[in-house]
């Protein structure tokens, strides 16, 4: 008997696919494909305290096994979320993760105290976002900011909490560490990676941001080496993300020590994509005689 | 639910003109194949390029949906390879497309390869229908839309074929009771103004999609009544909605 | 008149396009599909003191968009590439860089004073290699370690002197500028991305060192990003690296503020990839009526 | 100068037994097309995969070379679907190739889809030549070897042609004056083994390869004279200068 489920800072997910903040939406989109209740979870679009228009210019550029998308965080705001989205949300059989950004320590603890009141099951603190009052410079980079901002989090939250780390971390590792120390219930990673991309013919970068993030499978090599070296050195449980495109990109990332896994870009080329990595992930497991996760986890 | 991408048979794939492609498709499928203003994602590649390309319906006929494409880029000039037989990835149909319940005279405005919805839309609206193409010089299709059309009025940039400069030029909204659009940013755009505030006018908008079906938000534009999918809430709006940039 | 010219620390190259280190041997495997004094310059396959077998194991492995490789530094040790060599690349009238690494400073330090005694045009200072004396950590993690290298062969180093950036350096900018202060004449990133990949059916790492460096088509936005970075924070020439497959990706490089460029991995999938580029920058230019790459560099 | 990559085209692209393809294409060049032991890199696409895939003569007549493959992977089940008509990107022909310099009576040892060099081979050398050929279960080329050789052993792991077994099982070196062996690792090990030192034996390595042309040193191993790379020492190594790893 093949059994997939995994619990995570005692929530349990019944496989270990997440779909990826940002990649789709509030689900409803999907379930025009395939049951959302088959998914491990769902991590929502990034939630701001304030509705978001998100960015103007080009959004989305592709790259040789990528792409970079500058999106700007465009999404209701907490509080339409949570009566527009969060009942329908609730009515599937799956986890849901709250992914909540900010641009203030702040507005950080607004959100969750909001999302405190609500059944969400989980809240994934993106910590990707440009610091206002630091001069803009992400969150996710240095240990100590990121530190300070978990920590403010921690105090207030009384969800599971899930810091989702950005690659372009200082030291990926202290990061973590940092993260975890701070109160973090598990982490996840990795967002995008910075990225810039040039229009020569018009002699300016694609982005009005200049930089965007790029995702998809150009990323994966560097994202499982990363979840690889955290997962080695905490002991929280760590998702993995970053460019899985196929069960067996799942199976890497759970070698390299992953609990769960959050599949994103993919979900842009096939709406079915999760459904299938499911299958997948099951089907592997079988022909493997392997029977739960765990028997495989950080095996390499 | 409704079906991923699903492979499909190409039935031919032809040049009708410079870098101009029509591709038929047979598909299978008991729901509703697409209207007018609708649109397939299309992938024959397994991971480069890494998105699919969306193109709009511009006819069907029985299982057979045609397609007409311009060669831009990669993925386009991947698709001029394919031969029939191959097998072509679709997605849809997706987004909303136009509505077809109008009366009166209707105005439809295309400029390059903006064409495929009027096509497939002159012939799905039962009303009169001035069908109004610009092309750069080749000009294509037209023998087909004499059919269900009053009256064809086509500008060539070289004046090769009817009037020499852009259909924007010669089309004079006065007497239409609706206009529907599709085409170049600038060329929609001053067909809206011409329009005024006196005529309803429909626009099908064009924007870079990485999903096609609502996840992204990468198609995203500004309306007067918020943020609006193009792939989703579109690629149809009312014209005085939307804002055109450049 | 077009003129790709270009004076990096008081050595002309003839154009912007230099053969990246590793992937382009000695020059004498190129020699027979085009003469290679039509590049810019060339950088030699890294360089340490004694002879090295390399790494066991697989040494190559494939991504989407990317090679991995592990190849574990297999040369034939500074004495007998000056020997059997150097005096072939010296007869090319191109740039000649020698690519020198260490795994510990004393090391750098002898290797770049035997070059002192040849008539080597530049030397690049490799500081992606892992620092024996401080457990296996690269040099090009941490600014302090890299300047101490870099300041240790800049006291001995005749030579003008490129520091080549790893992309695993804490913060790209700080390790820019230190490595500058330390007396870089310019620099030249990026080294490839250290990278995982698992082989699921042996439940083990593809490569015998767990990890190994990713190159190719997938790094360049982020290399692209981190050219742009760094040009904007330093006041030496920026030679960017990554991805580079065709004039365009040049052209990008130059406009994010990038003085020259290397080509690695393209030189794998075609053997005249320089040569080719090096045609499309000029066919470019005079399309679009540059006639100097100064017009374009840092444009965006 | 050697010419880089060039675009030739396809005349025949065959299954000739369960996922074993022979490949015909048509070359054009002044030099040589190749020896036995040479191959070529191929690439049918842009940039996935992103490397190319080496490829064995199996034969030349006039400009028309043949390979064998068998589809493993990404890169082969592409060329699998390639027509007559369609273009192929081929570099070569690379590598050392077998010294064709010999008396005597040769036994050629092929395992699996290490039989293209051992086909060439046989066409090429003149002197006694006794082929044993190993398959899974399905043979094939074994008419035309029929021409070129003395006699032919034939094992199949489930017996259904030749002997069951593995083709080491039946080989017996004492009566060879050389050796030639192209096949898995472990199969081209027991070959050297069985010839000790009393014969020369010959045998073609593989290795992964990034470029084919001895720039990247991905394809390096260790023989008893240092570091040599398959892909321009190689691929053919005096059987007791290499070491097999497995
Ligand atoms: C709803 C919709 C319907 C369309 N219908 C048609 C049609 O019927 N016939 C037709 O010829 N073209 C149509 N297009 C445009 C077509 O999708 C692009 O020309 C095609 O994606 C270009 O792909 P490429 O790889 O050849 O070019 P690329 O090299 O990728 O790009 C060339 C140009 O195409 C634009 N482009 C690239 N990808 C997309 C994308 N995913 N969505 C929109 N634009 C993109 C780029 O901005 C660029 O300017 C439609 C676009 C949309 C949004
Ligand atoms: C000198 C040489 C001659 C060869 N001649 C033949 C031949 O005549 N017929 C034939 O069928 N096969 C031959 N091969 C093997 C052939 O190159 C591989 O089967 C092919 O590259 C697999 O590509 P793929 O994308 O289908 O498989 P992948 O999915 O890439 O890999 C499948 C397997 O093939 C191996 N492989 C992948 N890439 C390479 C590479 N670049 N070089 C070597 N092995 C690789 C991998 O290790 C893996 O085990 C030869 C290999 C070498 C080195
Ligand atoms: C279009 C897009 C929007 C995204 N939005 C968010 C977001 O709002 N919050 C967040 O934490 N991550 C966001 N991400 C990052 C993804 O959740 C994920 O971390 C990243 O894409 C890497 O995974 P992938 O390679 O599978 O896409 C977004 C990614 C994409 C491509
Ligand atoms: C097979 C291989 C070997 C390499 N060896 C070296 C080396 O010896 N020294 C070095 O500084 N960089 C080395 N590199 C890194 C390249 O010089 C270059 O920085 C990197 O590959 C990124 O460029 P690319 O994406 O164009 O390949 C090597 C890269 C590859 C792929
Ligand atoms: S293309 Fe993704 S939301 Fe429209
Ligand atoms: S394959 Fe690159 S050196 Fe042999």
């Amino acid at each position: 008997m093949i059994d997939t489920k995994v619990k995570i800072a005692g929530v349990e997910f019944k496989n270990p696919v997440i779909a990826a903040s940002g990649t789709f939406g509030f689900g409803r989109e999907f379930l025009e494909y395939f049951p959302i209740s088959k998914l491990g979870g769902l991590s929502t679009k990034g939630l701001t305290l304030r509705e978001r228009e998100g960015n103007k210019g080009v959004r989305i550029h592709e790259t040789i096994g990528g792409i970079m998308n500058s999106i700007g965080l465009q999404n209701p705001g907490i509080d339409a979320f949570i009566v527009e989205e969060l009942p329908f949300l609730n009515s599937q059989d799956t986890v849901i993760i709250a992914n909540v950004s900010g641009n203030t320590i702040e507005e950080y603890v607004i959100s969750v105290e909001k999302l405190n009141q609500t059944e969400i099951d989980m809240i994934e603190l993106n910590i990707s976002c440009p610091n206002v009052k630091e001069g803009g410079i992400s969150f996710g980079t240095k240990a100590e900011i990121a530190s300070n901002v978990v920590t403010q989090v921690r105090k207030v939250c009384q969800k599971p909490l899930i810091v989702k780390l950005s690659p372009s971390a200082e030291n990926i590792v202290e990061m973590a560490e940092s993260c975890v120390e701070a109160g973090a219930d598990a982490l996840s990673l990795v967002n995008t990676f910075p990225a810039l991309a040039i229009d020569i013919s018009k002699k300016k970068a694609i982005f009005d941001n200049i930089t965007a993030g790029l995702s998809g499978p150009c990323i994966k090599p560097i994202a499982l080496r990363m979840v690889y070296e955290v997962s080695k050195a905490v002991d929280v449980p760590v998702i993995g993300i970053g460019g899985i495109m196929d069960y067996r990109d799942v199976i890497e990332y759970i070698m390299a020590g992953a609990w769960a896994v959050q599949v994103g870009t993919a979900n842009f080329i096939n709406p079915n994509a999760c459904a299938e990595i499911i299958e997948g992930i099951e089907e592997y497991l079988q022909k493997e005689g392997i029977s739960t996760l765990e028997e495989i986890r950080g095996i390499i | 639910m409704k079906e991923g991408y699903r492979e499909v048979d190409i039935s031919s794939n032809t040049e009708i003109a410079k870098d101009i492609f029509e591709l038929k498709v047979q598909l299978e499928s008991n729901d509703s194949l697409g209207d007018p203003g609708q649109f397939y994602m299309f992938r024959s590649w397994d991971f480069d390029p890494l998105l699919s390309r969306p193109f709009s319906i511009c006819n069907i006929e029985g299982n057979v949906v045609t397609f007409l494409y311009k060669i831009v880029g990669r993925g386009t000039n991947y698709l001029s390879k394919l031969k029939p037989k191959d097998k072509l990835k679709v997605l849809g149909p997706l987004g909303n497309g136009f509505n077809l319940n109008v009366n009166g005279k209707a105005a439809l405005i295309s400029g390059g390869i903006g064409i495929p919805p009027m096509i497939y839309l002159a012939k799905k609206l039962s009303t009169e229908i001035y069908f109004y193409a610009g092309f750069t010089n080749e000009v294509y299709y037209m023998d087909y839309v004499q059919k269900y059309v009053n009256k064809i009025y086509i500008t060539t940039e070289d004046g090769s074929t009817g009037q020499k400069g852009f259909i924007t030029d010669i089309f004079r909204p006065e007497k239409y009771d609706v206009v529907f659009t599709c085409g170049p940013s600038p060329m929609m755009k001053k067909v809206v103004e011409k329009c005024e505030n006196m005529i309803p006018v429909f626009v099908s908008m064009e924007s870079i999609m990485a999903c096609g079906m609502g996840a992204c938000l990468g198609c995203s534009i500004k309306t007067k009544s918020g943020m609006k999918r193009v792939c989703k809430e579109g690629p149809v709006f009312e014209g005085r909605e939307v804002f055109f940039d450049d």
